[in-house]
């Protein structure tokens, strides 16, 4: 998935990996490279310091519910987050056609789904008028609260 | 038998829940708000669910959202812990009408022993002591003299309409009495406007001491022995000890036997606790605490149960396969309530946690969900560790939790690490020689030298 | 009363002892190499000093910078640990030639049981079963079918100039004997020049077995049950348990009363361990461990003793105070020796360990000197911590050591805790059915099928 | 929310967003690229990044012997440490001169004082000849193995 980043920078992930696997068995602080034009500089921001990633986690503690997929988008400026913990229904009963489909415009209050708490269906209201330009749950999932359920552009 | 475990609750007690799951086999689902989306517990369960956001109303107290949790994920238990939802009687009643096993008595017990009316009714009904007073209004000096020999001096006459200790009088005996009655009865029309004034046992000193219960779908009831709870600020519990200084090894048969006998005929099942105040080798009934509590964890040390594992089992509808006489108290635990707040001011500390180091070694058990880089979040209770010691006796007991608290290290937040570490420096504290009142007024006299 | 113990030792163990010292108000000192100055023992000691460079040879080998060190501080005791001078029985006798005490036996024991000649012959003269055997060479096939009968087949008809294998023949019957005498003698000439054999019970899978033993220097002797040490690399423990999954109460009960009065007419004092090798019920002299090992918290789990305190209290002059039958055993505890090493290769890993996490929670222990930001030095052994499980029974035990390695965080270094997660989801060994061969060839069949 | 930039900065949000999963992949702090005139620097500048300095640490555990100031000397280019643990003593006997004093010129091989161990004298020598610039260690004052006893210059 190594896109070629839009700037004219290139970043060598695989040499920054590889330097970061020298400061570890080096001890060293900071490495820093410059050849020409181009520079690199990695740092561990001090001899003794690490970056607290490896707390117990057993498994990978994925949410019963989210796509891991949709993790990145919770953040999307279009993202409709759901606010509450339910199952997600795209029509109004299985035999209707889905509220809104990718693509489609909707309006500000328009119906995009239904989660379903407690046994009550809770419409899920467009936020803003536009652009359906992604679904991202399908009929019957399980959501958690705050899981991005539709971006509308 | 139960398969899949909601734990409707966060921190320490969260953890130690999803531990028990992990040891029994059983799936173990989390449930966060989105402050605690890197807590432990939501790191280590099988499975966890966002249910809201911060603020507890709208996550942990929601029983919408904890319930459509359970039914996505297809718990078929809930525990909840303590605080929270874990006394809510309505919430209990509604996890059974979803078909879930509630892990804890029934709505039933919990509404009983919610209400303090209806439970001190239910306590001394059940032989449960109570603090002995006059049934109802007082309305004159021959009236208040019996009253006073039947209930024993010194006896408190409060006023009926009173509150927060106005028109409130004490009489160690009879000569005092009369005096104090007219002066009770004239403080409560003067502050209420009505002279009804009633009587009660004055406690002076007493300790708070309660007896832990388990009570199986059955009716087979045993205790668990007692904890010592005195130490308190503003009713909050510091350090719990088991057993209690003050009680001897008959009277911990005792109490025990008049509680689990009590709990029998009540028909409860579940842990349970029953507190008490505890005063010249009598108790008195406070409450009864119908959920696990904080301070399980000694009389785990001392018992060698988990107590965890008996909720569970017995929600599944397993018996209590033991007697009374196979539970042995072995040894003296103490347990330190470990806050993220100031440890003399208890301004609330919380932040990130740079570094943490728990100790470890011979007879220390540590209750947290902290890890270094963890950042506690402001929003809940400042509880962040459990320190449980276990030693063979007192004097060993302290011995290993003065040490294992200079071994603990919580960097980057202010924790109450040093009033334990002060406390069990008090010889007054190591005598055993404490109260409900010992922890405050230390707390004055430490400010009032200007910290010592 | 002892005052001040140095602690020749470093690592897990001089923590463990330090721990000991404190909990029992003695004061200890930390001595270490240069290597070792930000060790966890060195800070949490009342003092340190430096003996000498990384070498174990100049620093904790060193007999005369320790007593150097003893003596500018003023300690009056020195525990050893495991390891190092802990069996050097010439230090043991200069430490109490310095009018200090040595926390273990005497130097005489020591060397009495450090020599495998006369720790067999010792151990056999106070009634310790040995592997039974021809008393030296056997030279015909009569005397061999005489000896055989009389040691129980199978025998193991061994050169006696031979060793490491070469010309051993086991025979299981008496059919079998006529042929594997003659080919074992014949090897022998062969391979040797020397047709001399000798015979001894052949033992196809035993466990390995010990027993703990504490001893006073009035005679009072007690035995604290078993460890099953079976899990053995190399010869090397990788995980041990009390009880032994072989052993009944009756067993367990027997080999200890032997072991004690044996140990009893050794005039032996302190802590030791009698090690055997176990098949069909019985028991065959290993060696005697004259100190403290490395799996002593399993038998501390069991009985609730603490062993380093009974060591220094017997060292001190004082006697033990309980008889045999106050030692209770209650449910079963499982070690973990978690190393700095590949966990499949076990080539060694030092390093900076980045995050340390220990497990907590009911029924774990961990003694480990590590800390987050600590630094793995390369020059000692690769032992970096020791996780100690106990539950009411085996299978809790299980479950809980299962929990616990899920929870353990040593990032930055490899080690061998996938090792132990792999173990104990294995099925024979969760039955308890592997002897001293079983991991060495389940690693071998795991290597074979390429890391399973 | 992502708007243009005011300044003529390019903001390559995705570049950012890579960099900052490689640092908590790794562990680094920091990462600096630099490639003509472009240059992109990322850190985690403090918020997850902690030094190691609190592990448990008793009382402070000073050494039972060596003085807190000479702590420092240690790394002393003339420093003199001490190749045992012992007693130190300056003079051959209490009644005699020290064997040197700060300002005396010693020779190389100079006995400067002696350590006692194991009831046994060790004479240490200077290991070059020069001004006795310092001595750290008074008469029969404990000393560790590597503790500055002398400064030569």
């Amino acid at each position: 998935m190594a896109k070629e980043p839009k700037s004219g920078l290139r970043v060598d992930e695989d040499l920054i990996r590889k330097l970061a696997g020298l400061l570890d068995e080096t001890g060293l602080g900071e490495i820093e490279i410059e050849e020409g034009d181009s520079k690199i500089k990695v740092s561990r921001g001090g001899t003794n310091v690490v970056a607290h990633a490896p707390a117990p986690m057993a498994a990978p503690a994925t949410a019963a519910a989210a796509a891991p997929a949709s993790e990145d988008l919770a953040s999307h400026p279009g993202a409709v987050a759901s606010p509450m913990v339910g199952v997600c229904y795209l029509s109004p009963d299985p035999k209707s056609e889905p509220f809104c489909s990718e693509g489609d415009t909707v309006k500000e209050g328009d119906t995009l789904l239904l989660i379903e708490a407690m046994k009550v269906f809770n419409p899920i209201a467009a936020p803003k008028s536009g652009t359906v330009k992604r679904i991202l749950v399908s009929d019957g999932t399980p959501v958690e609260f705050g899981e991005p359920l539709v971006i509308i552009e | 038998m139960i398969e899949k475990v909601l734990i409707a609750n966060r921190g320490e007690i969260a953890l130690r829940i999803m531990r028990a799951c992990r040891e029994m086999g059983i799936q173990s689902v989390a449930v966060h708000s989105t402050a605690d989306a890197n807590a432990m517990h939501v790191r280590l369960a099988d499975e966890s669910v966002c249910i809201g956001p911060p603020a507890a109303k709208d996550s942990y107290l929601s029983t919408a959202a904890i319930l459509s949790a359970a039914s996505i994920t297809g718990a078929d238990a809930i525990h909840p812990g303590y605080g929270f939802l874990s006394e809510n009687a309505d919430f209990a009643e509604m996890v059974a009408e979803h078909g879930i096993k509630f892990i804890g008595p029934t709505a039933d017990h919990i509404r009983l022993m919610g209400d303090k009316i209806t439970a001190k009714q239910a306590a001394r009904d059940a032989g449960i002591p109570c603090v002995p007073g006059s049934d109802g209004e007082v309305t004159d000096f021959e009236h208040a003299k019996k009253w006073a020999n039947e209930i024993g001096y010194p006896v408190l006459i409060k006023a009926a309409a009173g509150g927060g200790g106005r028109g409130m009088k004490v009489a160690k005996s009879e000569e005092e009495l009369h005096d104090a009655f007219d002066v009770a009865r004239n403080e409560a029309e003067a502050s209420f406007g009505n002279r009804a004034v009633y009587m009660e046992r004055y406690l002076d000193r007493p300790r708070h001491i309660e007896v832990q219960v388990l009570a199986d779908q059955e009716g087979n009831v045993v205790h668990l022995g007692e904890r010592d709870c005195s130490l308190q600020r503003r009713h909050q519990k510091i350090l719990e000890e088991s057993p209690s200084p003050a009680l001897n090894k008959d009277e911990r048969a005792q109490i025990g036997k008049t509680v689990a006998d009590a709990v029998r005929k009540l028909g409860y099942q579940s842990a349970g606790t029953i507190e008490f105040l505890y005063e010249n080798g009598e108790f008195f009934f406070i409450e009864m605490n119908t959920r696990l509590q904080v301070e399980h964890p000694v009389t785990e040390a001392v018992t060698g149960m988990d107590l965890v594992r008996e909720m569970i089992r017995i929600a599944s509808g397993h018996p209590i396969d033991y007697s009374q006489d196979e539970i042995r108290f072995h040894g003296h635990s103490i347990e330190c309530r470990i806050n993220a707040e100031d440890p003399f001011t208890f301004a609330p500390s919380p932040g990130m946690v740079n570094e943490y180091h728990a100790p470890g070694g011979l007879g220390v058990r540590v209750d947290s969900g902290l890890y270094s880089g963890y950042r506690v979040p402001p929003h809940y209770d400042s509880m962040i560790a459990k320190l449980i010691v276990h030693g063979r006796n007192r004097g060993e007991c302290l011995m290993r939790l003065r040490r294992a608290l200079t071994e603990f290290v919580i960097d980057g937040i202010k924790t109450t690490i040093p009033l334990h570490q002060e406390l069990i420096l008090n010889d007054e504290f190591i005598n055993g020689a404490y109260d409900i009142h010992w922890l405050e007024e230390y707390l004055k006299k430490r400010e009032a030298s200007g910290g010592r």
